[in-house]
């Protein structure tokens, strides 16, 4: 742990205001990347990972907006703030929206979308796409420019680049345009790639491929990834380091081996045993019973509670604090559960929710 | 929907759900979803507020032999336009062409003044709305009706059926509507045109207008896993047809049969300007800026109100039916 | 058990673990074109499912797992002849389905029933769920009206819902109560088989879980057999007793679960299995990655259809020359042997896809690789020391390769290729004859494994 | 397939509808009531010989089948027909009348186009702004207003109030601008002022046209700038949510670039379809046009064909607008395909 972070996420709030009230997509998450290490967090759907990738692309759609935290890159300040009154406002040193466009996407972070299919123009050849990016993100002429899209095309293992730099996206299979975007991404030369789901809409046998491309490429141009998944398939796989989101916040993060064997959040603990095994034959699965509890509307305490198999009276009204847990190998191990405080677990009640419920997902969608 | 963030879609698309169960699917949910949209209610009340008029007129007139002066018996028409008896065209009265009330001459007996013949043109108006709304109405639903026959038929049993029937829809496609209809007129009218075979006219014509989205509707229910499930659980064709594929093909007919209802009133203005809808003496809204159109230096107002008349009523329909889409849609969410 | 929750079964019943369906080399094919002059412009066939034959046994769990395309939902729902088969037979206890029409397959939809991969659009969302429910049980004229929302009421229940939400409408569930609320509507008429078409597979991991045991416990209880389509290889090892792997258009390996997983014989199923992630940091998964893409059902590769992506294609001649009763030009095939070492003929094979793919460079300097111009020394020193490493291949092999790299250093690829493909691809037994192989299984009682090194 | 090999497909495709074209308007024109040849004769005593001898003379003696296939004899030599009402053949008259029309028409598609896509751009990057609102009211009132009132409208303020513009008639600027001196002379033809400056004379009457096709231009183009452009704001709000134009943003792509080069030719791509298919709405609205400008187009044409039962003129015109539209369809067919590359050809859409 010698080296500074690249990035460092540190209380991270952005809500959507709709009709129906304040949406708490992601709510007090801090995490961090260094060089060279592939960062995962993981989720389920509607934990908000997308929410807080694109928050550090300062990319957040009307009616999100970034209401509170930190967010440093290599001594920039992409998202900060500071207290004028009674409101939080951005402080002066805040890269400007220009600043943002010019100094940090693409040339410094780039990103991978989970859809292949829509994230490239239709209207414009592969090759043209890939060299814009070039262009614009590093200083090379237009025949240089060229000639490095057809390198990268070819690193990332697409056939023929030559011919298939003037193809259009729609001549290229899922697979291959996920490839392209990988080249897109590579071609800019950033330090850190931020990865939404990149394999999530691809077979199996294509997701191996491009995790193992991946990991060739780490190798060799020593990227840093931020990699963002449900899969603990691929989390086990690709990354370094893991965080855990639920529901807006990070209940834990380690190690990628800490997380798996020396699980300290009963979530993560209830994801690994609610998933099927292609290595092993499993008997029985654990589920998590119930469903995820609306964002807009979060359970009191932990909140997790609701579906916690270890859930007792005292989660339902204090709120864990994400803390350090355990050191291993110099890399911290955080969660945010109250078996790890002193806060009256112990002999505080069991209680009845739906992980101790006998049918389950009975309660109808709020 | 192309939306950059699948996760807070997630958290902002779970609306939360009232007790009212039927509520969400059902009409009285619509018309809900519809009043909440400041543009649908405006079309709402104008819709309203045409056929309210129109409707108080119909009593005892048709189409084709609108009888005048019934109008008395109304107190509402009593209250807002007094007793004017030059409502009928009296010959002698010619000359008293009026003004509008607001403009010199004017008298506030006939807020939108008179016609060549002395005339109230805001009665004449009134009846105006009757026959446009009814041509507006009945026209649709021959297009709809015959619409979905043609189109049903033509989605579920595809083939050579579909085949014939798209090269149909092409050809109609192909001339003017209002040539098809002035030639269709002509025709069965035996070159004495009225306005009943102009609304037979307008809506053979938009028959492929229905046909179509409703071909492309089935074609895209029929795709849906439920049609499947039901096909699997060996559900009869005619109870899929009657059960899943009309009921999930409605929203958009409906939406599509509100904005149509103002492109026939459009079009059966252009025929009667033309001479091909409705005769004189019958109040139509086209006829009236037909007859206006030799007076338009002396007595502008006599072409502005109709024309008046009917942008207002038409955007009514057509803000009615842009609401109704959103409101069906819920996937146009701003 | 009331009388509502039991129906019974027209054809003769038959024990658990006897053939219930028999799929007997059963094809679908598709037009490409379409419209009243795709006839004129041509259209080829779109070989979805191609000559596919396997048994479904009664109360079993039975998997078709293959990639997007493989032709798994196809041959689903030809299986309940949703789809016409093209050529081959499917027979229901014994009664051949394919002979019958629309009308008569009708009152066995009772005994087949279906869940889909989309639990939004599986469920009619202008029907309530009881509604839904009881829908197939009406058409087949079960129960009457009371006792039909008996049962659904029942089944809803059963299914982990609570029976009061008869009355609403699916938007107000959660994906994975709408799988459940699929699994009663299949369930209702009491079925032998339900076909599921990836019925997890759009479900967040959590509700992923619930479903399945949900689904096996109804199995328990109700003895129904399964037919489960599926991408997802943890999901197959969890549910399925039996499992066939499918890859386009046709079966490439079947076995009992634990066989499959712990045994598998076909290139292409371990390369599956290698490739899935395991949710594990400790777990060495070495993996051989496969090369490119699924080739077009349109214009499959001959002979076995793996063979254009598979790492152990047998080299020309190599099954021995024995005389057989095979046709000529297989038995050409097997007499032309280059009795390369096996290293070797892998380098031939990695450096022949090498060039089809023009995923090397000859010329670093040049982007565009096929402006290059290179002494013919040059590109062969440059190919040793990528391809060749365990030795240059000799005899004929080495006079192939030879006219390969005088065209390469043309920069004339496609011809490199072409020559390359043609003589070391295209002369495999891989190429000319398909496969169709059973071996003697270690575990379970029947393991399929078209591939030719287990002939 | 090619785009040659396409465009072929497509001309193959649209012979049955031809045909089906020709015959339904055939039918149509057939059965339309009168005797044409009485018509002709109006004002004469109808002697009976005479009638049948013309009867004759124009075929229309013979069964209809008879009279349909001897039509498309003629139609395949390039004779459309003779207009009894005119006493030429239906041809000339056509092309006599078309060129006005096609002005008209082309003029108003480009007033519409040129208008409505930067006004839509306007109101998807705006939305739900003060500018997308007041565009959207114009579209609105737009798809809401005859046409022809329109026209009425603009004649009465600019014509009769103002006094800027003719209200009616045409000038062609390929005629000698002779004809025009004693008609509209106080129009100002012939002058060499324009605006207080003087200028040569303008050869070809260029300018006068310009002014006579303004208020028509108008009126016609409303109701397409208006459809336009809601499929333009509707299309490019699409076009701004793709997943690829949040790409160019998370490369730093501007926003100026994104939006006129990433969004906005995407966005193009159901313009071009509406434009081929509003093709039979604008010439049904140029009937009404001309007639409300008094313009001697195709329009009137037909018009006067059907007041006065010119069987022949009718489905010749009829038929002309028919083969224009099928024409203009598959030309847009074929545009499309050219500019979206994701259009297969081989697909029958």
């Amino acid at each position: 742990m010698t080296d500074e972070p690249i990035l460092t996420v540190e209380n991270l709030k952005t809500q959507f205001f709709t009709e129906q009230g304040v949406v708490r997509a992601v709510d007090g998450i801090s995490f961090d990347v260094y060089p060279g290490e592939i960062v995962g967090l993981v989720g389920e759907s509607g934990a908000g990972k997308s929410v807080a990738t694109s928050s550090v692309m300062r990319l957040v759609d009307n009616p999100g907006e970034i209401v509170g935290g930190e967010i440093t890159y290599k001594n920039k300040t992409l998202v900060g703030f500071e207290r004028a009154g009674d409101e939080l406002v951005p402080r002066d040193e805040m890269l400007t929206n220009e600043e943002m466009r010019t100094q940090v996407r693409g040339n410094e972070i780039a990103i991978i979308f989970q859809d292949p299919m829509e994230s490239l123009n239709p209207v414009y050849t592969i090759g043209h796409q890939l060299k814009e990016f070039i262009l614009l993100n590093r200083e090379l002429d237009k025949k240089a420019a060229r000639e490095e899209a057809i390198t990268m095309l070819r690193e990332v293992g697409i056939p023929e680049p030559e011919e298939r730099f003037d193809d259009y996206p729609h001549e290229f299979s899922g697979g291959m345009r996920q490839r392209v975007l990988i080249a897109m991404a590579l071609a800019c030369q950033p330090e850190l790639i931020i990865a939404d789901e990149p394999t999530t809409a691809l077979d199996v046998t294509v997701e191996g491929q491009i995790l193992e491309l991946v990991k060739e490429l780490q190798e060799e141009y020593g990227t840093s990834f931020l990699w963002v998944t449900h899969d603990m398939g691929v989390v086990a796989e690709i990354c370094d380091r893991v965080n855990v989101m639920y529901l807006g916040e990070i209940v834990e993060q380690a190690t990628v081996d800490e997380l798996f064997y020396e699980t300290q959040h009963p979530y993560t603990n209830a994801l690994l045993n609610s998933i099927p095994r292609p290595d092993q034959t499993i008997e029985e699965l654990v589920p998590i019973k119930g469903v995820m509890p609306e964002a807009i509307n979060p359970p009191s305490g932990c909140r997790f509670h609701t579906r916690c198999p270890d859930a007792r009276e005292v989660c339902t009204e204090i709120e864990p604090t994400y803390s350090e847990i355990t050191t291993y190998d110099g890399w911290p191990h955080n969660a945010s559960c109250l078996k790890h405080e002193d806060v009256g677990y112990d002999v505080s009640e069991p209680i009845e929710n739906e992980a101790r419920k006998g049918t389950e997902g009975t309660e109808v969608v709020q | 929907m192309a939306h950059a963030d699948p996760d807070t879609q997630a958290d902002v698309e779970q609306e939360p759900v009232d007790d009212e169960f039927e509520a969400k699917v059902g009409l009285s949910y619509t018309l809900a979803k519809v009043k909440q949209d400041t543009t649908a209610r405006l079309g709402m009340y104008i819709v309203g507020a045409v056929i309210f008029l129109a409707a108080f007129v119909t009593i005892d007139s048709n189409i084709s032999t609108l009888t005048f002066g019934r109008i008395d018996n109304f107190v509402f028409a009593e209250n807002v336009l007094g007793n004017h008896p030059e409502r009928h065209p009296p010959a002698a009265e010619a000359e008293t062409t009026l003004p509008p009330f607001f403009a010199d001459g004017g008298v506030l007996s006939h807020p939108l003044g008179t016609d060549i013949y002395g005339r109230d043109y805001f009665t004449r108006l009134i009846y105006g709305s009757q026959v446009s709304v009814t041509v507006g109405i009945v026209a649709t639903g021959i297009g709809l009706i015959g619409g979905t026959i043609v189109g049903a038929v033509s989605g579920y049993y595809g083939g050579w059926i579909d085949d014939v029937f798209m090269r149909t829809v092409e050809i109609l496609y192909s001339i003017p509507a209002l040539v098809l209809v002035i030639v269709f007129t002509v025709f069965v009218s035996g070159g004495r045109p009225d306005i009943q075979y102009a609304v037979i006219g307008v809506g053979i014509a938009f028959i492929p207008v229905f046909a179509r989205l409703i071909r492309s509707r089935v074609l895209s229910v029929r795709e849906m896993d439920y049609i499947e499930a039901a096909r699997a659980s060996g559900v009869r064709d005619r109870n899929i047809i009657l059960r899943h594929v009309i009921p999930n093909s409605f929203a958009p007919v409906l939406v599509l049969a509100t904005l149509q209802i103002g492109v026939t009133i459009l079009i059966v203005a252009g025929l009667s300007f033309l001479g091909y809808g409705a005769q004189p003496p019958t109040a139509d809204w086209g006829q009236m800026l037909s007859s206006a159109r030799g007076f338009m230096l002396p007595s502008p107002w006599l072409s502005i109100w109709p024309g008046l008349a009917i942008l207002v009523t038409i955007m009514g329909f057509n803000l009615l039916g842009d609401g109704l889409q959103d409101a069906l849609d819920p996937r146009i969410k701003d | 058990m009331s009388d509502a929750t039991t129906v019974g079964n027209d054809t003769g019943d038959i024990e658990a673990g006897e053939t219930l369906m028999e799929i007997d080399h059963v094809s679908k094919y598709f037009s490409s074109g379409s419209g009243f002059l795709s006839g004129f412009f041509g259209s080829p066939d779109v070989k979805a499912v191609d000559d596919v034959s396997f048994e479904i046994k009664k109360g079993e769990t039975i998997a078709v797992v293959g990639e997007s395309g493989c032709g798994k939902s196809t041959l689903a729902r030809t299986v309940l002849q949703l789809l016409r088969p093209t050529a081959g037979s499917v027979r229901y206890k014994g009664q051949d389905l394919t002979e019958l029409s629309d009308k008569e397959i009708r009152p066995l939809r009772q005994n087949m029933q279906m869940i889909f991969q989309d639990p939004q659009s599986s469920l009619n969302p202008r029907m309530k769920i009881g509604q839904i429910v009881e829908e197939p049980m009406k058409a087949h004229g079960l129960y009457d009206s009371e006792g039909r929302t008996e049962r659904a009421k029942v089944l809803l229940n059963k299914v982990g819902l609570d029976p009061s939400h008869y009355n609403r409408y699916p938007h107000e569930f959660s994906g994975g109560q709408r799988q459940r609320v699929n699994l009663a509507r299949a369930l209702s008429t009491d079925p032998d088989l339900i076909m599921c078409d990836e019925p997890v597979s759009a479900l967040d991991v959590s509700i992923q879980a619930q479903v399945l045991n949900t689904m096996q416990e109804l199995q328990d209880e109700f003895g129904v057999t399964y037919l489960f389509i599926s991408h997802d290889l943890s999901v197959v090892r969890y549910i399925a007793d039996r499992v066939a792997v499918m890859y386009l258009g046709q079966i490439a390996e079947l076995a009992n679960k634990e066989e499959l997983f712990e045994n598998p014989k076909h290139p292409y199923t371990e390369a599956l299995l290698d490739a899935i992630p395991v949710p594990d940091p400790r777990a060495t998964n070495a993996r051989g990655t496969l090369e490119g893409d699924v080739p077009s059902p349109i214009n499959p590769p001959s002979g076995c259809r793996f063979r254009t992506r598979c790492p152990k294609v047998i080299q020309p001649g190599a099954l021995g020359k024995e005389p057989t009763d095979l046709p000529d030009e297989v038995q050409a095939a097997r007499l032309q042997s280059y009795e390369l070492e096996p290293a070797v003929w892998q380098d031939t094979l990695a450096f022949t896809r090498a060039v089809n793919r023009r995923s090397f460079v000859l010329d670093e300097g040049e982007s565009d690789q096929t402006e290059i111009s290179l002494p013919p020394e040059e590109v062969r020193t440059r190919l040793e020391s990528l391809f060749f490493k365990n030795g240059w291949p000799e005899g004929e092999v080495e006079r192939t390769i030879n006219a390969a790299i005088d065209s390469l250093s043309n920069g004339e690829w496609e011809d490199a290729a072409t020559l390359l493909s043609n003589t070391f691809e295209e002369n495999s037994i891989c190429a000319i004859e398909q496969p169709t192989y059973t071996v003697a299984p270690e575990r379970g009682d029947i393991h399929v494994v078209n591939c030719h090194l287990h002939r | 397939m090619g785009i040659l090999r396409y465009t072929v497909y497509r001309l193959i495709q649209a012979v049955p509808v031809l045909f089906g074209l020709s015959v339904i308007t055939f039918l149509l024109a057939n059965s339309m009531p009168g005797d044409p040849v009485s018509i002709m004769l109006a004002e004469t005593e109808s002697d009976p010989e005479l009638v049948a001898a013309l009867e004759a003379q124009y075929g229309l003696d013979r069964p209809l089948h008879e009279r349909y296939v001897n039509y498309m004899i003629g139609l395949a030599q390039g004779d459309l027909g003779y207009s009894l009402y005119y006493n030429e053949p239906v041809l000339t008259k056509v092309a006599e009348r078309l060129p006005v029309t096609i002005m008209l028409v082309a003029s108003s598609f480009v007033f519409a186009i040129a208008t409505a896509i930067p006004l839509g751009v306007i109101a998807a990057k705006n939305r739900n702004q003060p500018s997308d609102h007041a565009s959207r009211i114009v579209a609105l009132i737009g798809v809401s207003t005859p046409s022809f009132w329109i026209g009425l409208m603009l004649i009465i303020i600019f014509a009769y109030q103002l006094g800027l513009l003719p209200s009616s008639g045409m000038v062609y600027p390929w005629h000698s601008p002779d004809d025009y001196r004693f008609i509209d002379s106080y129009l100002g033809i012939g002058s060499t002022q324009v605006g207080g400056i003087t200028l040569p004379w303008l050869e070809g009457l260029y300018y006068e046209t310009a002014r006579h096709l303004i208020l028509p231009t108008l009126a016609l183009g409303t109701l397409h700038m208006a459809t336009i452009m809601r499929i333009e704001r509707s299309s490019m709000i699409e076009s701004l949510h793709a997943d690829y134009v949040q790409l160019a943003r998370a490369y730093g792509v501007s926003e100026r670039k994104i939006m006129r080069k990433h969004a906005f030719r995407v966005s193009q791509l159901p313009i071009v379809t509406i434009i081929g298919l509003n093709l039979t709405t604008a010439l049904g609205g140029a009937v009404l046009i001309e007639e409300v400008f008094a313009i001697n187009g195709m329009g009137r044409l037909i018009i006067t064909a059907i007041q006065n039962l010119d069987y022949q003129l009718v489905l010749g015109t009829t038929l002309f607008f028919g083969v224009v539209f099928i024409i203009g369809v598959i030309i847009t067919d074929i545009s499309y395909a050219y500019i979206d590359p994701r259009v297969s050809y081989e697909e029958d859409s």
